[in-house]
């Protein structure tokens, strides 16, 4: 059977155009998706997660109980993961949370959390990728790798295709990488600047002080001021310029300062001309698990419950710093892989307290966790919806059956029998 | 001793055998990397695919040394529990622990390439 | 499911659409409609004696959810820090202040005697976000309207002249993104900024060559052929700015032999030609809307408070964030729209400021209540659970007397206000919020007490004042259910209807140049475009034309 | 002075913002202070479970005893009376103090004093990230207020300050008065990456010269600002602080901006 327009749940793209071929309960081919997308689809039955608790083989029921004992026990839970499954999920994921007067957070905090905090300090114009593809002739790419990371991004909507004021696609287009080292992205672009890795920031800065008017000379981080006119004499002839940030701002010295700049520069041009800026989102619905977040509770990542109603604060309820401060005393784990993810400090407290897996997959985190339950992968054996890096929310589909429940029914499970428990006592 | 910068991101192979299974070999093989510049590999008496201990402030790795593309004095590590060995926890209040731009000290080394299992190993045995 | 039939006994009944004028008498209701007559023994029985008995309230106009309330919601948690809500009985946390979250939303509007809520300004690519925000906006019925003013596929059959094509995309397009009604936000104006250009006319050439009127025309065309219940919804051009009455009267006489809705028309209305001679043309706007009853409009007004404002208008947006300094956020939308938002202080010092919020009651007093409806533009003109201030400016000249001592000393001059003593009684008032809304959004089931209605019903227990006495509801009957009782919310969970048209437009409509239009140029495909049953599948109304 | 002590040591985040001089005030008697709630993880609880507490709180003034370190929000909007901590103390210390002295004689977490608008800080030891900084969004952060600090401190110090005096006597992090509106920093120690970057207006006094300063920062000559000697000879008399020696009529190089803003800060560096 040939399943057309299957949406990849795999990266930020939400690729919805992809071809696969089932057959006896099987996929057996893959078109259009890219290397990374063949390899989740084709191997997708691979190395799979068993129920089990305390690594013993048990029953979903049997599982789903022990969770529910956990979470009714304990006084302050970690509810960590979510991009990796559907809306529908995540939501549960925020009921359960409020719930049992949990914290939660998702993979973002460790992503592009530092984007939401300079968006909260300076507001973003961005635009849908189709923007991009429609109108953008100046694209740059900033501390951010898409042809190993996004890899059918440039392909599908930021430097090759054509676009209806974009008509010669890549002819239409420059491309400018900004990044530390070079990289099969920074190959492709018409230009290259290496910037000394930690300084982003002052090259962003020298760049909006030399728009303001300011002068200077000599270099800044790394970059020759000579090329940074140049590059900002590109971005204000740009008729629709966006910059692409990626972990290269986010995650190095300066975090969100380095966003905020970035975000800063953007619409201090937009009184020259227009320039948007589009955050390169890892995984396929951690856009979505940032909507829900923030529908539900005013506030993207890091919430806090314990109080009974939602407080903000990352650094403090982002799940890195619970743990490094072992602030909680159980973690929830859906769908992510914290214990290979994390830095060390983190992981090690984390493996002292009892984890509960919600993960199609084996992961070092099923491996370790006192309670797995296994699901079915969103996107394959079930849908859902998921919002793409620029937040166009697109149905993600279901091709083949799975002998799990979903991530929203096992959540659904959980919140019942604890809601049950609560009417009793 | 000389200090490297470690920057750690994606790579494809990362992303093809994460599908396979993180416990897997094929995993181990592209994960359990890091690349380095040729000519600081020389300078440092590595071999292309040789086994290396990695240290940093936070923990220490072994991982297999493969030349790469890189600035001098610049290391790259794709994201994955090797990697994290290595990584500061500290987030400065955001949330987002130090994952690039890491002073990191590099090692010949004989042992093998660490699996997952060894890696928890570390994890748990090493106070601090 | 709680009891399914109900006996409203002893209330006095408020019911415009039926001519009721606070008569008593008792309401039935079974299986969440609204009938003549019931026997007691199956019903429950709630004696309101003694309180007010009127038809659930209808905003025409409020924006709750989708993408640019989201994107607010992550701009401003400082916003959200101020005014946290707990967890209790079973009713769900959240933060409220300007951009409430969507549990908070529903539970405020609820309180306030809300049935009905209509989100006025959802991009098509976007509407399955605002609708799966709205599945976590409990019991109220809502609906989306959907923005097509500035849509690049409609500006190219239009250039080619395709008349027909255009007609049948915008329909396909209501439908295929469950919407309920089309809105229009100045039209030309969006795309127009995408290029980096400040555009506000409807009869000079947009970046299309098309002039905005031919587009609205059109658009007016699909409301009147395919008899949606609700016409065009038109954000018309030069918005917020000295001299934006001549838009309205422009706006008024390009269309006035149609069915048409001014939204939040407030910020129409005002003279000047800088902002140091800024003044209220609010007489001159209602003079000539006073001869076509065609026309409805909501008052956008203005509370002084810290509020977000956002809208598809991204020229204006732009515009403020550069008057008022401080945070912007922008976002386009492919070949549709896009949305700006700028947080933003009216402060009773200010004396632009204090001549908005005079301009927003002068129009409601003098065109109400009939044709002009409350709203606040929520959040533009500040958060809709400030209703209970605007009623009480509507229907007390002495309150408005009191702010008008307190404003910028300045704006008296400027302004009518002090010059209007109608005080809406507390019948008006109702027509205000219920009768006349619904009417307006063609909603027959809504805003009134007669058999066949929707059992949506607020009562409230008579306080001092008109405006006390609608500041919270007693009981909320909604489809029968009640959900608040002795003024506390018992019952919200079940996620209400989300209402929209089904213009019968489908697929097969298309012509092939609109499908290969879409291939090119949508970075979605096709078949992932259209909003899928799934997002109805709760409780759907549809209403086949 | 009423003294409180920790029972025993607490593991998850103990909520206390009622561990403050008005409320102590308002509550009266010691067996009602020990019945104000706080939070255990999402357990309420009351302070009286965690706390030995003796004493009467007649004279506004309270010492707490033990590693707090896990306790948080403790002087929440306090106005007035005298708070003292023998001990580490944890995350939201002070957060809006109006008025009255917070004294720690301890480390202390992060977001020291956010949204302060008067009264005096003191801590002997080390102090967190995002020190006297705005909650995320806010346009300002401290509105008034002194807060000395005889360690070093984390990043993002004083973001967005509107008013107020804060004294550093070691180190500080990155982004040392990020945004700063108006007021006064003064670091004796080194000080991280881009010190007042986007700051509007206000000085940053520094005893070290820092790695780098922003592009966007205008160098403008040597001069010696009187204002700094007075500044700390008053801050010496009326607070327990010692400011170094090399300070004193020294000369400054003094840099403007930050120009991406009004460029009327500026960062002075005390020259040697």
């Amino acid at each position: 059977m040939k399943v057309e327009n299957v949406v990849c749940p795999f990266c930020g793209c939400l690729c919805d155009d992809v071809i696969v071929y089932v057959e006896d309960g099987a996929i057996k081919g893959v078109e259009k998706a890219c290397s990374i997308g063949r390899s989740l689809f084709l191997k997708h039955r691979e190395d799979l997660s068993l129920p089990s608790i305390d690594g013993r083989e048990t029953s979903i029921d049997e599982a789903i109980n022990e969770a529910v004992n956990i979470l009714r026990d304990k006084k302050h839970v970690l509810i960590y993961g979510l991009s990796s499954t559907s809306i529908e999920a995540q939501r549960k994921a925020l009921e359960l949370a409020d719930l049992i007067g949990a914290s939660i957070d998702q993979t973002t905090s460790i992503c592009h959390g530092p984007t939401s905090l300079a968006i909260h300090q300076t507001g973003i114009p961005t635009c849908t990728l189709g923007e991009v593809k429609n109108r953008a002739d100046v694209v740059v790419f900033w501390g951010s790798n898409p042809l190993e990371a996004h890899q059918r991004h440039y392909e599908r909507y930021s430097l090759i295709p054509k676009g209806m004021f974009v008509t010669e696609g890549r002819r239409g287009r420059k491309l400018v990488v900004v990044d530390v080292r070079p990289t099969p992205s920074s190959r492709a672009a018409d230009i290259f600047i290496q910037v000394r890795p930690g300084e982003d920031y002052e090259v962003l800065n020298a760049l909006r002080y030399m728009l303001k008017g300011g002068k200077l000379d000599g270099e800044v981080g790394g970059v020759k001021v000579e090329t940074l006119k140049s590059l900002l004499d590109i971005m204000l002839s740009a008729k629709y310029g966006v910059i692409f940030i990626g972990m290269g701002l986010t995650m190095t010295r300066g975090k969100y300062h380095n966003v905020e700049a970035a975000l800063s520069l953007a619409i201090e041009l937009n009184s020259h001309t227009r320039w948007s800026v589009v955050a390169m989102r890892g995984h396929y619905n951690v856009s979505g698990a940032g909507m829900v977040l923030l529908w539900q509770t005013g506030f993207p990542m890091a919430v806090n419950f314990s109080l009974g109603y939602p407080r903000y604060s990352p650094g403090e309820y982002s799940a890195v710093d619970l743990l490094r401060r072992k602030e909680v005393d159980a973690v929830l784990v859906i769908a992510s892989d914290p214990v290979a993810n994390f830095p060390r400090e983190a992981v090690r407290n984390l493996l002292s307290l009892p984890i509960i897996a919600i993960d199609p997959k084996r992961s070092l985190t099923t491996m370790v966790a006192k309670v797995v339950i296994p699901t079915a992968k969103v996107g394959i054996e079930t849908e859902g919806t998921a919002y793409r890096m620029d937040g166009v929310p697109i149905r993600v589909k279901k091709i083949l059956n799975s002998i799990y429940p979903s991530d929203e029914e096992v959540l659904d499970r959980i919140i019942a029998k604890i809601k049950g428990e609560e009417r009793n006592a | 001793m000389r200090e490297f910068c470690l920057i750690t991101g994606r790579t494809i192979k990362q992303g093809i055998t994460l599908h396979d299974g993180k416990t897997t070999e094929v995993y181990r093989n592209e994960v359990g990397i890091v690349y380095l510049n040729g000519e600081d590999m020389e300078e440092l008496g590595i071999i292309e695919g040789s086994s290396v201990l990695l240290k940093t402030d936070y923990g220490q790795v072994v991982v297999r040394a493969v030349k790469g593309d890189l600035p001098k004095g610049m290391a790259f590590m794709p994201y994955g529990p090797w990697a994290n060995m290595l990584t500061s926890a500290n987030t400065h209040g955001t949330g987002m622990p130090d994952l690039k731009g890491i002073k990191l000290y590099i090692y010949p080394a004989c042992e093998e390439v660490w699996d997952w299992k060894r890696v928890l190993e570390e994890v748990k045995s090493v106070e601090g | 499911m709680p009891n399914d039939s109900l006996i409203i006994k002893g209330g006095i009944v408020y019911d415009p659409l039926n001519g009721v004028k606070g008569s008593i008498k008792d309401i039935y209701v079974k299986d969440g409609k609204i009938v003549e007559d019931l026997s007691e023994e199956a019903a429950e029985v709630i004696d309101v004696t003694g309180m007010i008995v009127a038809p659930a309230n209808v905003d025409i106009h409020s924006h709750i959810a989708g993408p640019k309330v989201n994107s607010a919601r992550l701009m401003r948690p400082e916003d959200h820090l101020r005014d946290p809500l707990r967890r209790k009985n079973g009713l769900r946390s959240g933060c409220g202040f300007s951009v409430p979250t969507t549990f908070v939303t529903a539970y405020r509007y609820l309180l306030l005697g809300y049935g009905t809520v209509m989100d006025p300004a959802v991009p098509p690519l976007k509407a399955r976000h605002a609708l799966e925000e709205l599945e976590d906006t409990p019991v109220l019925d809502k609906g989306i309207y959907i923005l097509m003013g500035n849509n690049n596929i409609l500006y190219y059959l239009l250039k080619k002249g395709d008349k027909k094509s255009a007609k049948l995309f915008a329909a396909w397009l209501l439908k295929s993104a469950g919407g309920y009604a089309i809105k229009v936000v100045n039209p030309g104006g969006t795309e127009s900024f995408k290029w980096g250009k400040i555009f506000n006319s409807l009869s000079d050439d947009t970046i299309w060559g098309i002039k905005p009127k031919v587009v609205v025309d059109i658009l007016n065309e699909v409301a009147c052929e395919f008899k949606l219940p609700h016409p065009v919804h038109l954000h018309t051009y030069n918005i917020g700015i000295p001299g934006s009455y001549k838009a309205a009267l422009d706006t008024i006489n390009a269309f006035k032999d149609n069915r048409l809705h001014l939204a939040h028309l407030q910020y129409f209305c005002y003279g000047g030609d800088s902002w140091a001679t800024f003044r209220s043309e609010s007489v001159k706007v209602v003079e000539a809307l006073s001869n076509y009853e065609n026309i409805t409009a909501d008052m956008g007004q203005v509370i002084f408070v810290d509020t977000t404002t956002m809208t598809a208008d991204t020229p204006w947006e732009f515009t403020l964030h550069k008057l008022a300094g401080g945070r912007w956020s922008n976002s386009d939308v492919e070949l549709e729209t896009g949305s700006g938002i700028v947080p933003y202080r009216y402060r009773m010092d200010n004396l632009v400021n204090s001549v908005q919020w005079a301009v927003g009651l002068e129009i409601a007093l003098l065109l109400g209540p009939w044709r002009v409806f409350l709203t606040t533009d929520h959040p533009n003109g500040g958060p809709f659970y400030f209703y209970p201030e605007v009623i009480k400016w509507l229907t007390s000249a002495d309150a408005r007397k009191e702010m008008i001592e307190k404003i910028h000393p300045k704006a008296k001059k400027r302004i009518y206000l002090h010059n209007i003593d109608r005080e809406f009684s507390l019948y008006e008032m109702i027509t205000m919020l219920s009768a006349a809304p619904a009417k307006a959004l063609g909603l027959k089931e809504k805003g009134h007490l007669g058999a066949g209605a929707d059992a949506d019903i607020a009562i409230y227990k008579p306080k001092g004042s008109v405006a006390e006495t609608l500041s919270r509801v007693e009981y909320l009957i909604k489809d029968g259910r009640v959900v608040v009782r002795h003024g506390e919310i018992v019952d919200a969970s079940y996620i209400g209807r989300i209402i929209r048209v089904d213009t019968g437009v489908d697929d097969s409509a298309l012509s092939n140049e609109v499908r290969e239009l879409f291939d090119k140029f949508y970075s979605v495909t096709f078949s992932n475009y259209k909003v899928e049953d799934v997002y109805f599948k709760r409780e759907v109304v549809k209403r086949v034309v | 002075m009423i003294v409180l002590q920790l029972k025993e040591r607490v593991f998850l985040p103990l909520e206390a913002e009622v561990i403050s001089v008005d409320k102590f005030a308002e509550a009266g008697s010691v067996d009602r202070i020990s019945k104000l709630s706080v939070f255990y993880g999402r357990d309420k609880m009351e302070l009286g479970e965690f706390f030995k507490i003796e004493g009467s709180i007649e004279d506004g003034r309270i010492l707490i005893e033990g590693d707090l370190s896990k306790v948080k929000r403790i002087g929440k909007d306090m106005s007035w009376g005298v708070l003292e901590i023998h001990g580490d103390v944890g995350m939201h210390l002070a957060e809006g103090l109006r008025g009255g002295k917070v004294i720690v004689k301890g480390n202390v977490s992060d977001w020291l004093a956010m949204g302060m608008s008067g009264g005096l800080i003191y801590v002997d030891g080390n102090v967190g990230n995002l020190a006297c900084a705005s909650y995320w969004g806010e346009k300002r952060g401290i509105t008034g207020g002194v807060v000395l600090i005889n360690g070093s401190v984390g990043d993002d110090l004083g973001r967005r300050m509107r008013r107020g005096t804060i004294v550093v006597m070691k180190d500080a992090g990155d982004f040392a008065g990020a945004g700063v509106i108006a007021g006064t920093l003064f670091i004796m120690g080194k000080v991280g990456k881009a010190p007042g970057a986007e700051m509007k207006r206000g000085t940053i006094v520094l005893l070290e010269e820092p790695s780098s300063i922003l592009p966007s920062f205008r160098y403008s000559g040597e001069f010696r600002p009187y204002f700094v000697d007075f500044y700390i000879s008053y801050l010496e008399r009326n607070f327990p602080i010692k400011f170094p020696d090399k300070l004193r009529g020294s000369y400054f190089r003094r840099y403007m901006g930050d120009f991406l803003q009004l460029g009327k800060g500026e960062i002075l560096v005390c020259l040697d």
